[in-house]
């Protein structure tokens, strides 16, 4: 395993956990972008080292790295496209809705926490 | 077993895709939906009928073995929650369907096929034997939540619902961390391996592996700390769809820790997971007695009823495991119906909070009865189905010697009944406090609704007049988990082209 | 918007639309050999249509049938295999000799892509669409689909 | 037959639950009452036969012995005769109680009557796990009895406090009986074993605490005088002659396993004890007629555990004949108190007076019931008595005073509050008005009053009740008998100087006006409950406070604390410190690139520093010999970042402001977050336990999947599945978004 690839996904996790905790939804998926990228990442680094691309007419199955973790990663970057879109939708009817794109509080969990004083 | 399996994880994503394309036909839209979850729900049960007779069976996707490809496993446990998941979803799209020209109705036009991906997603999170797959499965039944919490996009459902979005995403993303995790560490994805190869690692990274998805898992699951966002979200959703929520989402949770966990041999965890477990019940117990709206005191309860069934799973016995998969047997129904119950009440009292309800009892005993017989069964009281889950997680917790974690079972049961008592104090004795008027309803749409209900009731029933055989079925595939032997042969030797 | 205002731009998205769609299809069916696949052809597929639309050179797609198509053909593709007792989602590959592109083994595989492209197309212009890219052509050009 | 009446018993619930829509309250309880008529004419057939113990078992979840199994030995049989007996009698009565058109009819006859289903399983259990269900059904349908006039705040609260203490006496139970059965290893009741040890204590304390919070001992005893806000027939028949017993019955029957268990005679002669005398003393502190009877039967009660305590055969025998006895006399006070109630429309003491005159039917119940409670001749009240102050009479040391001091010293109060209760109302006072007498009402309470008087004269018939059934509990009780006349024995006299004393007590204090009591003991346990709900309040407010941000990080936190184990294995000999130089150079521009969105002002900047990052990882993609990710996240990239721009275009371009302290804990749970899942990938990769058979794959994948790009037949092939999942989320957000994106702008659907 490379430390290269293990700085990159430990520091695209710990900017994307800085953002994610922002009051912004546009850090946030910023924020959830970044962590994406940090899964893919370690899912691609979990299946050993680099290789030749896995095309079989192009290089030997001695030579490829290993097709896999490429194939889930593949997906993971699918669903984590879809989902930030998502968030941008939710972003966009928030900003809809109130003029900015911050995070609310739970109104009814600050009563409840008000009513104890 | 190749067609029932199919059947129950495509026909309702078919489904759903017609119901899409036929929206702006109401009623052949509703058909082809229910037609989809019911040809899917018959499957479930054609599947426990057949694995119950026949044994485990394996179907291998595009007909790759384990090592390549991905197989679907039809084991006693997954055919057991399977009906009965598949059935609440039907039954809660009968009540939507009933619900949907009022004010606390899911946009029809997309609860269906929305409901479609969602039991889809869920037919697939129960059978898949693939660990990557279960990714996937858990991120259709979410993004069809998703959507169902905040297609209506009102203000409180999108701060909800970016509440809900937010921590399930980061939970997905652990989950992909921990794919990473295991595929790094095995090299294999496939759960029956995955319970020959943990084991044989180092005892670090193996526990570090249990542990990890014990956060995964329990981020969906609802335990405590990771909790917080599911009171702050269901309510905020249309009744029918918190039904659903409530009653599958965080049990595909626990149901994925059950299978995970015990495969794997992680007993080391049992005694972090008995003490999450004993706060989880606690705080979700007081969580419910501190609120005053019904479908808030319901979600807590979802939390603290978590905690029962991790405390079955913590005690890493053969009794234990029964009592953990008899508890989210019966947990799933009856939270589903307390819930529709809750729709029934809002319907009629024009609001679901406690002080400006009342008396309803008098009005429409029906829905007193409804409600009671549920609630009794989830406060635990016999001779309900709650009554019989949670004798056989405290039994287990006495065979074990867990004297503190019945302990704090106990407790929490009592505060349970203690909240129970202040929605039916709340709701159904005493006077309508205030003028509000109950929603206008078509009869016929109300009747679709108290039918939904009622037949969910009797399902509660007949689990609780069936607790004998639900419990030998139960014992049976929890020590078909515990002994991962079954599983694996099940997987590599078993499987049907 | 510029794109709708400016007839240079206009001319420039007309040129390259065919060139696109051709890069599209390539990845499309040359997949399976070659990187690429349903899903790269129909983010190229999904921009070309999104930047069309904001130009005003053609009329939007519905796309919830767009999308609930794709998924039905998916769904299908993946039942399919039971009809000859196969499990589902297995293979049927067909070779063929196509212009172009040479030899082609494919099979059952492409129609599965060919939904995936749809979703994927679907979903961009909803994206588009969503965020709001449509009401700002709209805004801008006097009357909405001038270039009928 | 026994399933035949219980079935009775459910069906007319049943039925009579769905009519009353159509059927007027009198009705639905004189139907109601066929069922327990029925089982009490059985019971005495029974009875009068002798014959065995009928059995009757249907197994219900056989891997935990649960399961219903029945048996009615002569205790059964006793109780049958009074559970049902009265019981007819209660719903006889019940139809003179209410008015003819009285609401909610129906929910208060199957209520009632579903009690009566639920208190007949329960003398018949003869499994533990049967007993408890029936217990904790009798204490849901008490809850529901007692808060029958629901819309006063007063009533809700009291039904509440007897459910809750009640209930959580059930969970005690619950688990002393879990002890119990898995000490003496069988359920069945009559093949409980004697068992010692701690477990045998443990259990007993358990078992002990259950029955002391069903039968209103001391401390939990508060619910009790608050369930009188039940209709008096509810009061009379649950609250004073059958529910409150199930307690002393469930003492009984598990006394024999605890013979060698010392905690469990200590601590039950301490329940009883203290409430025979506390009971008494509230019942000389009341003013309303109803709440003298309860804290009576407080008292009452305690007598009983304290019989049982002493678990010597003669006072077993007493027991049970104190416990027959006091059904009868009991409820006959009851109805005549309601009557009351009815006819003059108070209850109260003061208000009170010349009653004697003026309902002289009900007067003459009310002495023969009185008089048998103050254990006065010719009543059966005195019999019985006499057998408990001869089992006390018998004994010797600390246990003699302990038990003197409770059931002589309870026998004297007991005389006081029973002459104070007559003489207040019966005798001179205000001139009460009194309405027309109801015959229903009246023809109950005369039976159960005569009832006494009958016993007495046919004590031969009431000891072949009663002895039969306390030799089931104590083989030695099979040498007693109840007399009617003793001789002059030392207990004679005890009992006549209580009576003297008793009798002087009452009279002095009936002459003066009791000031009204505090509640006694029920404020402090609504204040429990009320204090329960405000912990309840605080601890969710730390929980679940309800900001996002918070929950984040907690989550975040708790992940990095999962990953701790995988540091245990850390191990670097297998890093390099980068595969290609190019590698490590795209490294530091990836989280170059991120930290810079992070501290970046403009949502502008941020997005193209995403841009750059997406870019980065091309690169990583394409070094790592992965193509196909490097496009799909190329054209992923530029879609994200379109999107970004457009969607949030019309927001301020600077970011809102980050405040101070909060963000070195962000910081801090950041960075922990990033070590956490470097390390631990680290760790999983450092020795694995298997391979993925990449040879084998690019085989399979050319000869069955038909394609050169393994990533691609993976794809489409062998995880097809993955695939179909994913595209149908894709799906999904689509209709996601157009959904939201329509709420805006309703005419421009799709």
């Amino acid at each position: 395993m490379s430390i290269a690839l293990l700085f990159t996904i430990g520091g695209l996790t710990t900017v994307g956990l800085y953002l994610i905790t922002a009051r912004s939804m546009s850090r946030i998926l910023l924020g959830f972008a970044l962590l994406g990228h940090a899964a893919v990442l370690a899912l691609l680094a979990s299946g050993g080292p680099p290789g030749a691309a896995p095309i079989t007419n192009q290089s030997t199955p001695a030579e490829i790295a290993n097709p896999v973790p490429q194939a889930l990663a593949l997906t993971a970057i699918v669903i984590s496209f879809g989902l930030t879109l998502f968030l941008l939708a939710l972003a966009r009817r928030q900003q809809v809705l109130s003029g900015d794109d911050l995070v609310e509080d739970d109104l009814e969990d600050h009563r409840i926490a008000e009513g104890t004083t | 077993m190749n067609l029932l399996v199919t059947t129950t994880v495509i026909a309702p994503i078919l489904a759903a895709a017609a119901a899409l394309l036929l929206r702006a036909h109401p009623k052949s839209r509703d058909v082809v939906t229910i037609v989809g979850i019911g040809l899917a729900t018959l499957a479930s049960y054609a599947m426990l009928i057949d694995v119950n007779a026949n044994g485990s069976q394996t179907v291998r996707v595009g007909g790759w073995a384990p090592e390549l490809g991905i197989v679907l496993v039809a084991d006693l446990f997954a055919v057991l929650v399977l009906p009965i998941a598949l059935s609440i979803i039907l039954v809660v799209e009968i009540f939507a369907i009933g619900q949907r020209r009022t004010a606390w109705g899911a946009n029809p036009e997309l609860a269906g096929p929305l409901l479609g991906v969602l039991t889809g997603g869920v037919s697939l999170a129960i059978l898949t034997g693939d660990l990557f797959t279960l990714f996937v499965a858990f991120e259709l039944i979410l993004v069809s939540s998703y959507v169902l919490l905040t297609h209506q996009g009102q203000r409180d459902q999108i701060r909800s619902g970016m509440t809900y979005v937010v921590m399930n995403l980061l939970a997905s993303t652990l989950f992909l961390f921990g794919v990473a995790f295991v595929y790094a560490a095995t090299g294999t994805i496939n759960l029956a391996l995955l319970a020959e190869r943990i084991p044989e690692l180092d005892s670090g990274v193996r526990l570090g592996i249990g542990a990890w998805f014990f956060v995964v898992f329990g981020t969906k699951a609802a335990v405590f700390p990771l909790f917080s966002w599911l009171p702050d979200s269901y309510p905020t959703a249309p009744t029918t769809i918190t039904a659903v929520f409530a009653g599958l989402l965080t049990k595909i949770g626990i149901y994925s820790m059950i299978r995970f966990h015990t495969l794997t041999g992680m007993d080391e965890l049992g005694p972090i997971m008995l003490v999450i477990a004993g706060i989880t019940m606690v705080v979700g117990a007081l969580g419910a007695l501190a609120q005053s709206d019904i479908k808030r005191i319901l979600s807590f309860h979802v939390i603290s009823q978590i905690g029962y069934m991790l405390m079955g799973l913590g005690l890493f016995s053969a009794a234990g495991t029964t009592g953990a998969i008899l508890f989210l047997l019966h947990h799933m129904p009856v939270k589903t119906v307390l819930f529709l119950v809750g729709g029934l009440i809002e319907n009629h009292e024009g609001t679901s909070s406690l002080s400006r309800s009342g008396g309803l009892a008098a009005r429409k005993p029906v829905i007193a009865v409804l409600f009671a017989i549920p609630a009794l069964s989830l406060a635990g009281l016999p001779p309900f189905s709650g009554f019989v889950a949670k004798f056989a997680v405290i039994s287990a917790g006495i065979d074990e010697s867990a004297v503190a974690i019945v302990v704090v079972a106990l407790f929490a049961g009592i505060l349970t009944l203690l909240s129970m008592t202040k929605i039916w104090l709340g709701v159904f004795w005493g006077t309508d406090a205030d003028g509000l008027e109950a929603v206008p309803t078509a009869a016929n749409n109300r009747r679709l609704m108290f039918a939904a209900t009622g037949l969910a009731v009797a399902g509660t029933l007949t689990i609780s007049f069936f607790a004998g055989s639900v419990f030998d079925l139960s014992q049976r595939a929890a020590e078909e988990l515990r002994s991962s032997d079954a599983y694996i042969t099940t997987v590599t030797e078993g499987a049907q082209e | 918007m510029i794109a709708a205002h400016s007839p240079i731009v206009r001319l420039g998205i007309r040129a390259a639309s065919p060139l696109a769609i051709l890069v599209g299809v390539y990845l499309l069916f040359a997949g399976h050999n070659q990187p690429g696949g349903g899903f790269a052809a129909g983010l190229v597929f999904g921009a070309v249509a999104a930047l069309r639309t904001v130009a005003g050179l053609q009329r939007p797609i519905n796309t919830g049938a767009l999308v609930a198509a794709g998924t039905a053909l998916v769904a299908v593709v993946a039942v399919a295999p039971l009809l000859w007792g196969d499990p589902m989602l297995d293979q049927q590959i067909v070779s063929a000799e196509i212009p172009l592109l040479g030899k082609v083994k494919t099979g059952s595989a492409l129609p599965f892509d060919i939904g995936v492209t749809a979703i994927v197309v679907g979903l961009v212009l909803a994206v588009l669409d969503g965020l709001g890219a449509r009401e700002l052509a709209e805004t801008s050009v006097p009357k909405p689909g001038g270039a009928k | 037959m026994l399933w035949t009446l219980l079935a009775m018993h459910v069906v007319a619930v049943v039925a009579i639950a769905g009519s009353g829509r159509w059927l007027k309250i009198r009705v639905l309880l004189a139907c109601a009452a066929v069922a327990p008529a029925a089982t009490a004419i059985w019971a005495s057939v029974q009875l009068l036969q002798g014959s065995g113990p009928t059995i009757a078992e249907l197994t219900w979840v056989e891997g935990l012995d649960l399961g219903l199994r029945f048996s009615t030995d002569a205790l059964a049989l006793m109780m049958t005769l009074l559970v049902s007996g009265i019981g007819a009698l209660v719903f006889v009565y019940a139809t003179g109680y209410f008015s003819a058109d009285a609401p909610s009819g129906a929910r208060f006859s199957a209520s009632l009557l579903g009690f009566s289903a639920s208190m007949l399983g329960l003398v018949w259990a003869d499994s533990v796990w049967t007993l408890f269900i029936f217990w904790e059904l009798t204490s849901v349908t008490s809850f529901l009895l007692v808060g029958h006039k629901n819309t006063d705040e007063k009533v809700q609260q009291a039904a509440r406090r007897a459910l809750m203490i009640t209930g959580a006496g059930g969970l005690v139970l619950l688990a002393g009986l879990l002890v119990l059965a898995s000490e003496a290893g069988t359920t069945i009741i009559t093949d409980i074993g004697q068992i010692g040890g701690s477990a045998g204590t443990v259990a007993a304390l358990l078992v002990l605490v259950g029955a002391a919070t069903k039968s209103a001992q001391v401390p939990f005893h508060v619910w009790l005088p608050g369930a009188m806000a039940a209709p008096t027939p509810v009061s009379a028949y649950l609250h004073s002659a059958t529910m409150v017993k199930a307690g002393v019955l469930l003492l009984a029957v598990t006394g024999g396993a605890f013979v060698d268990v010392q905690a469990f005679q200590t601590v039950g002669m301490a329940f009883g004890v203290t409430s025979v005398l506390w009971g008494a003393i509230g019942a000389l502190r009341h003013r309303d007629a109803k709440l003298i009877l309860a804290w009576g039967t407080v008292s009452q009660l305690g007598l009983l555990v304290t019989l049982l305590s002493i678990g010597t055969g003669k006072a077993v025998f007493a027991a049970v004949s104190v416990l027959f006895a006091h059904a009868l006399f009991k409820a006959a006070l009851f109805l005549v108190v309601g009557e009351i109630d009815i006819r003059t429309g108070t209850r109260d003491i003061d208000e009170l007076g010349g009653l004697a005159r003026k309902m002289p039917i009900a007067f003459a119940v009310a002495l023969a019931a009185g008089l048998s409670m103050a254990g006065a001749p010719p009543l059966l009240g005195f019999a019985a008595k006499e057998a408990a102050i001869e089992a006390v009479v018998k004994l010797s040391g600390f246990e003699m005073i302990a038990a003197g001091i409770g059931i002589i010293g309870g026998s004297v109060l007991t005389v006081a509050y029973t002459v104070r209760f007559l003489v207040t109302v019966f005798g001179p006072g205000p001139d009460t008005p009194v309405g027309p007498r109801r015959l229903a009402m009246t023809l109950p309470a005369v039976l159960l009053g005569a009832a006494g008087l009958v016993g007495f004269a046919a004590l031969g018939v009431v000891n072949e009740i009663v002895l039969p059934a306390a030799v089931e509990l104590n083989a030695d009780a099979a040498k007693y008998s109840l007399l009617r006349w003793p001789g002059f024995t030392t207990a004679f006299g005890i009992s006549a100087a209580v009576l003297i004393a008793g009798a002087a007590l009452g009279g002095a204090l009936s002459r003066h006006a009791a000031h009204a009591p505090e509640p006694l003991g029920a404020d402090s346990a609504d204040r429990l409950i009320d204090g329960t709900m405000s912990v309840a309040r605080q601890v969710t407010a730390r929980v679940q406070h309800g900001s996002l941000p918070v929950y984040v990080t907690v989550m975040a936190s708790t992940a990095s604390l999962a990953a701790l184990p995988f540091f245990a294995d850390l191990d670097t000999s297998h890093l390099v410190w980068a595969d290609q130089p190019m590698q490590a150079v795209l490294a530091v521009a990836i989280v170059g690139s991120a930290i810079a969105g992070a501290f970046v002002g403009s949502r502008l900047g941020a997005a193209l520093t995403l841009g750059a990052v997406g870019t980065g990882m091309s690169g990583l993609f394409i070094l790592h010999g992965a193509p196909d990710l490097a496009l799909t996240q190329l054209l992923v990239e530029t879609i994200v970042v379109v999107g970004f721009v457009v969607g949030l275009g019309h927001l301020a371009r600077q970011f809102p402001p980050v405040t101070g302290g909060w963000r070195t804990v962000r910081l801090t749970m950041s960075i922990l977050g990033g070590v956490a899942v470097a390390g631990a990938l680290a760790a999983a990769s450092a020795n694995p336990s298997g391979r993925t058979p990449v040879e084998q794959l690019a085989t399979e994948s050319v000869e069955e999947g038909g394609g050169n790009n393994i990533v691609n037949v993976i794809l489409t092939d062998m995880r097809a599945l993955d695939t179909l999942g994913e595209v149908v989320v894709l799906a999904t957000v689509a209709v996601g978004i157009l959904a939201l994106a329509n709420l805006r702008d309703p005419e421009a659907s799709a």
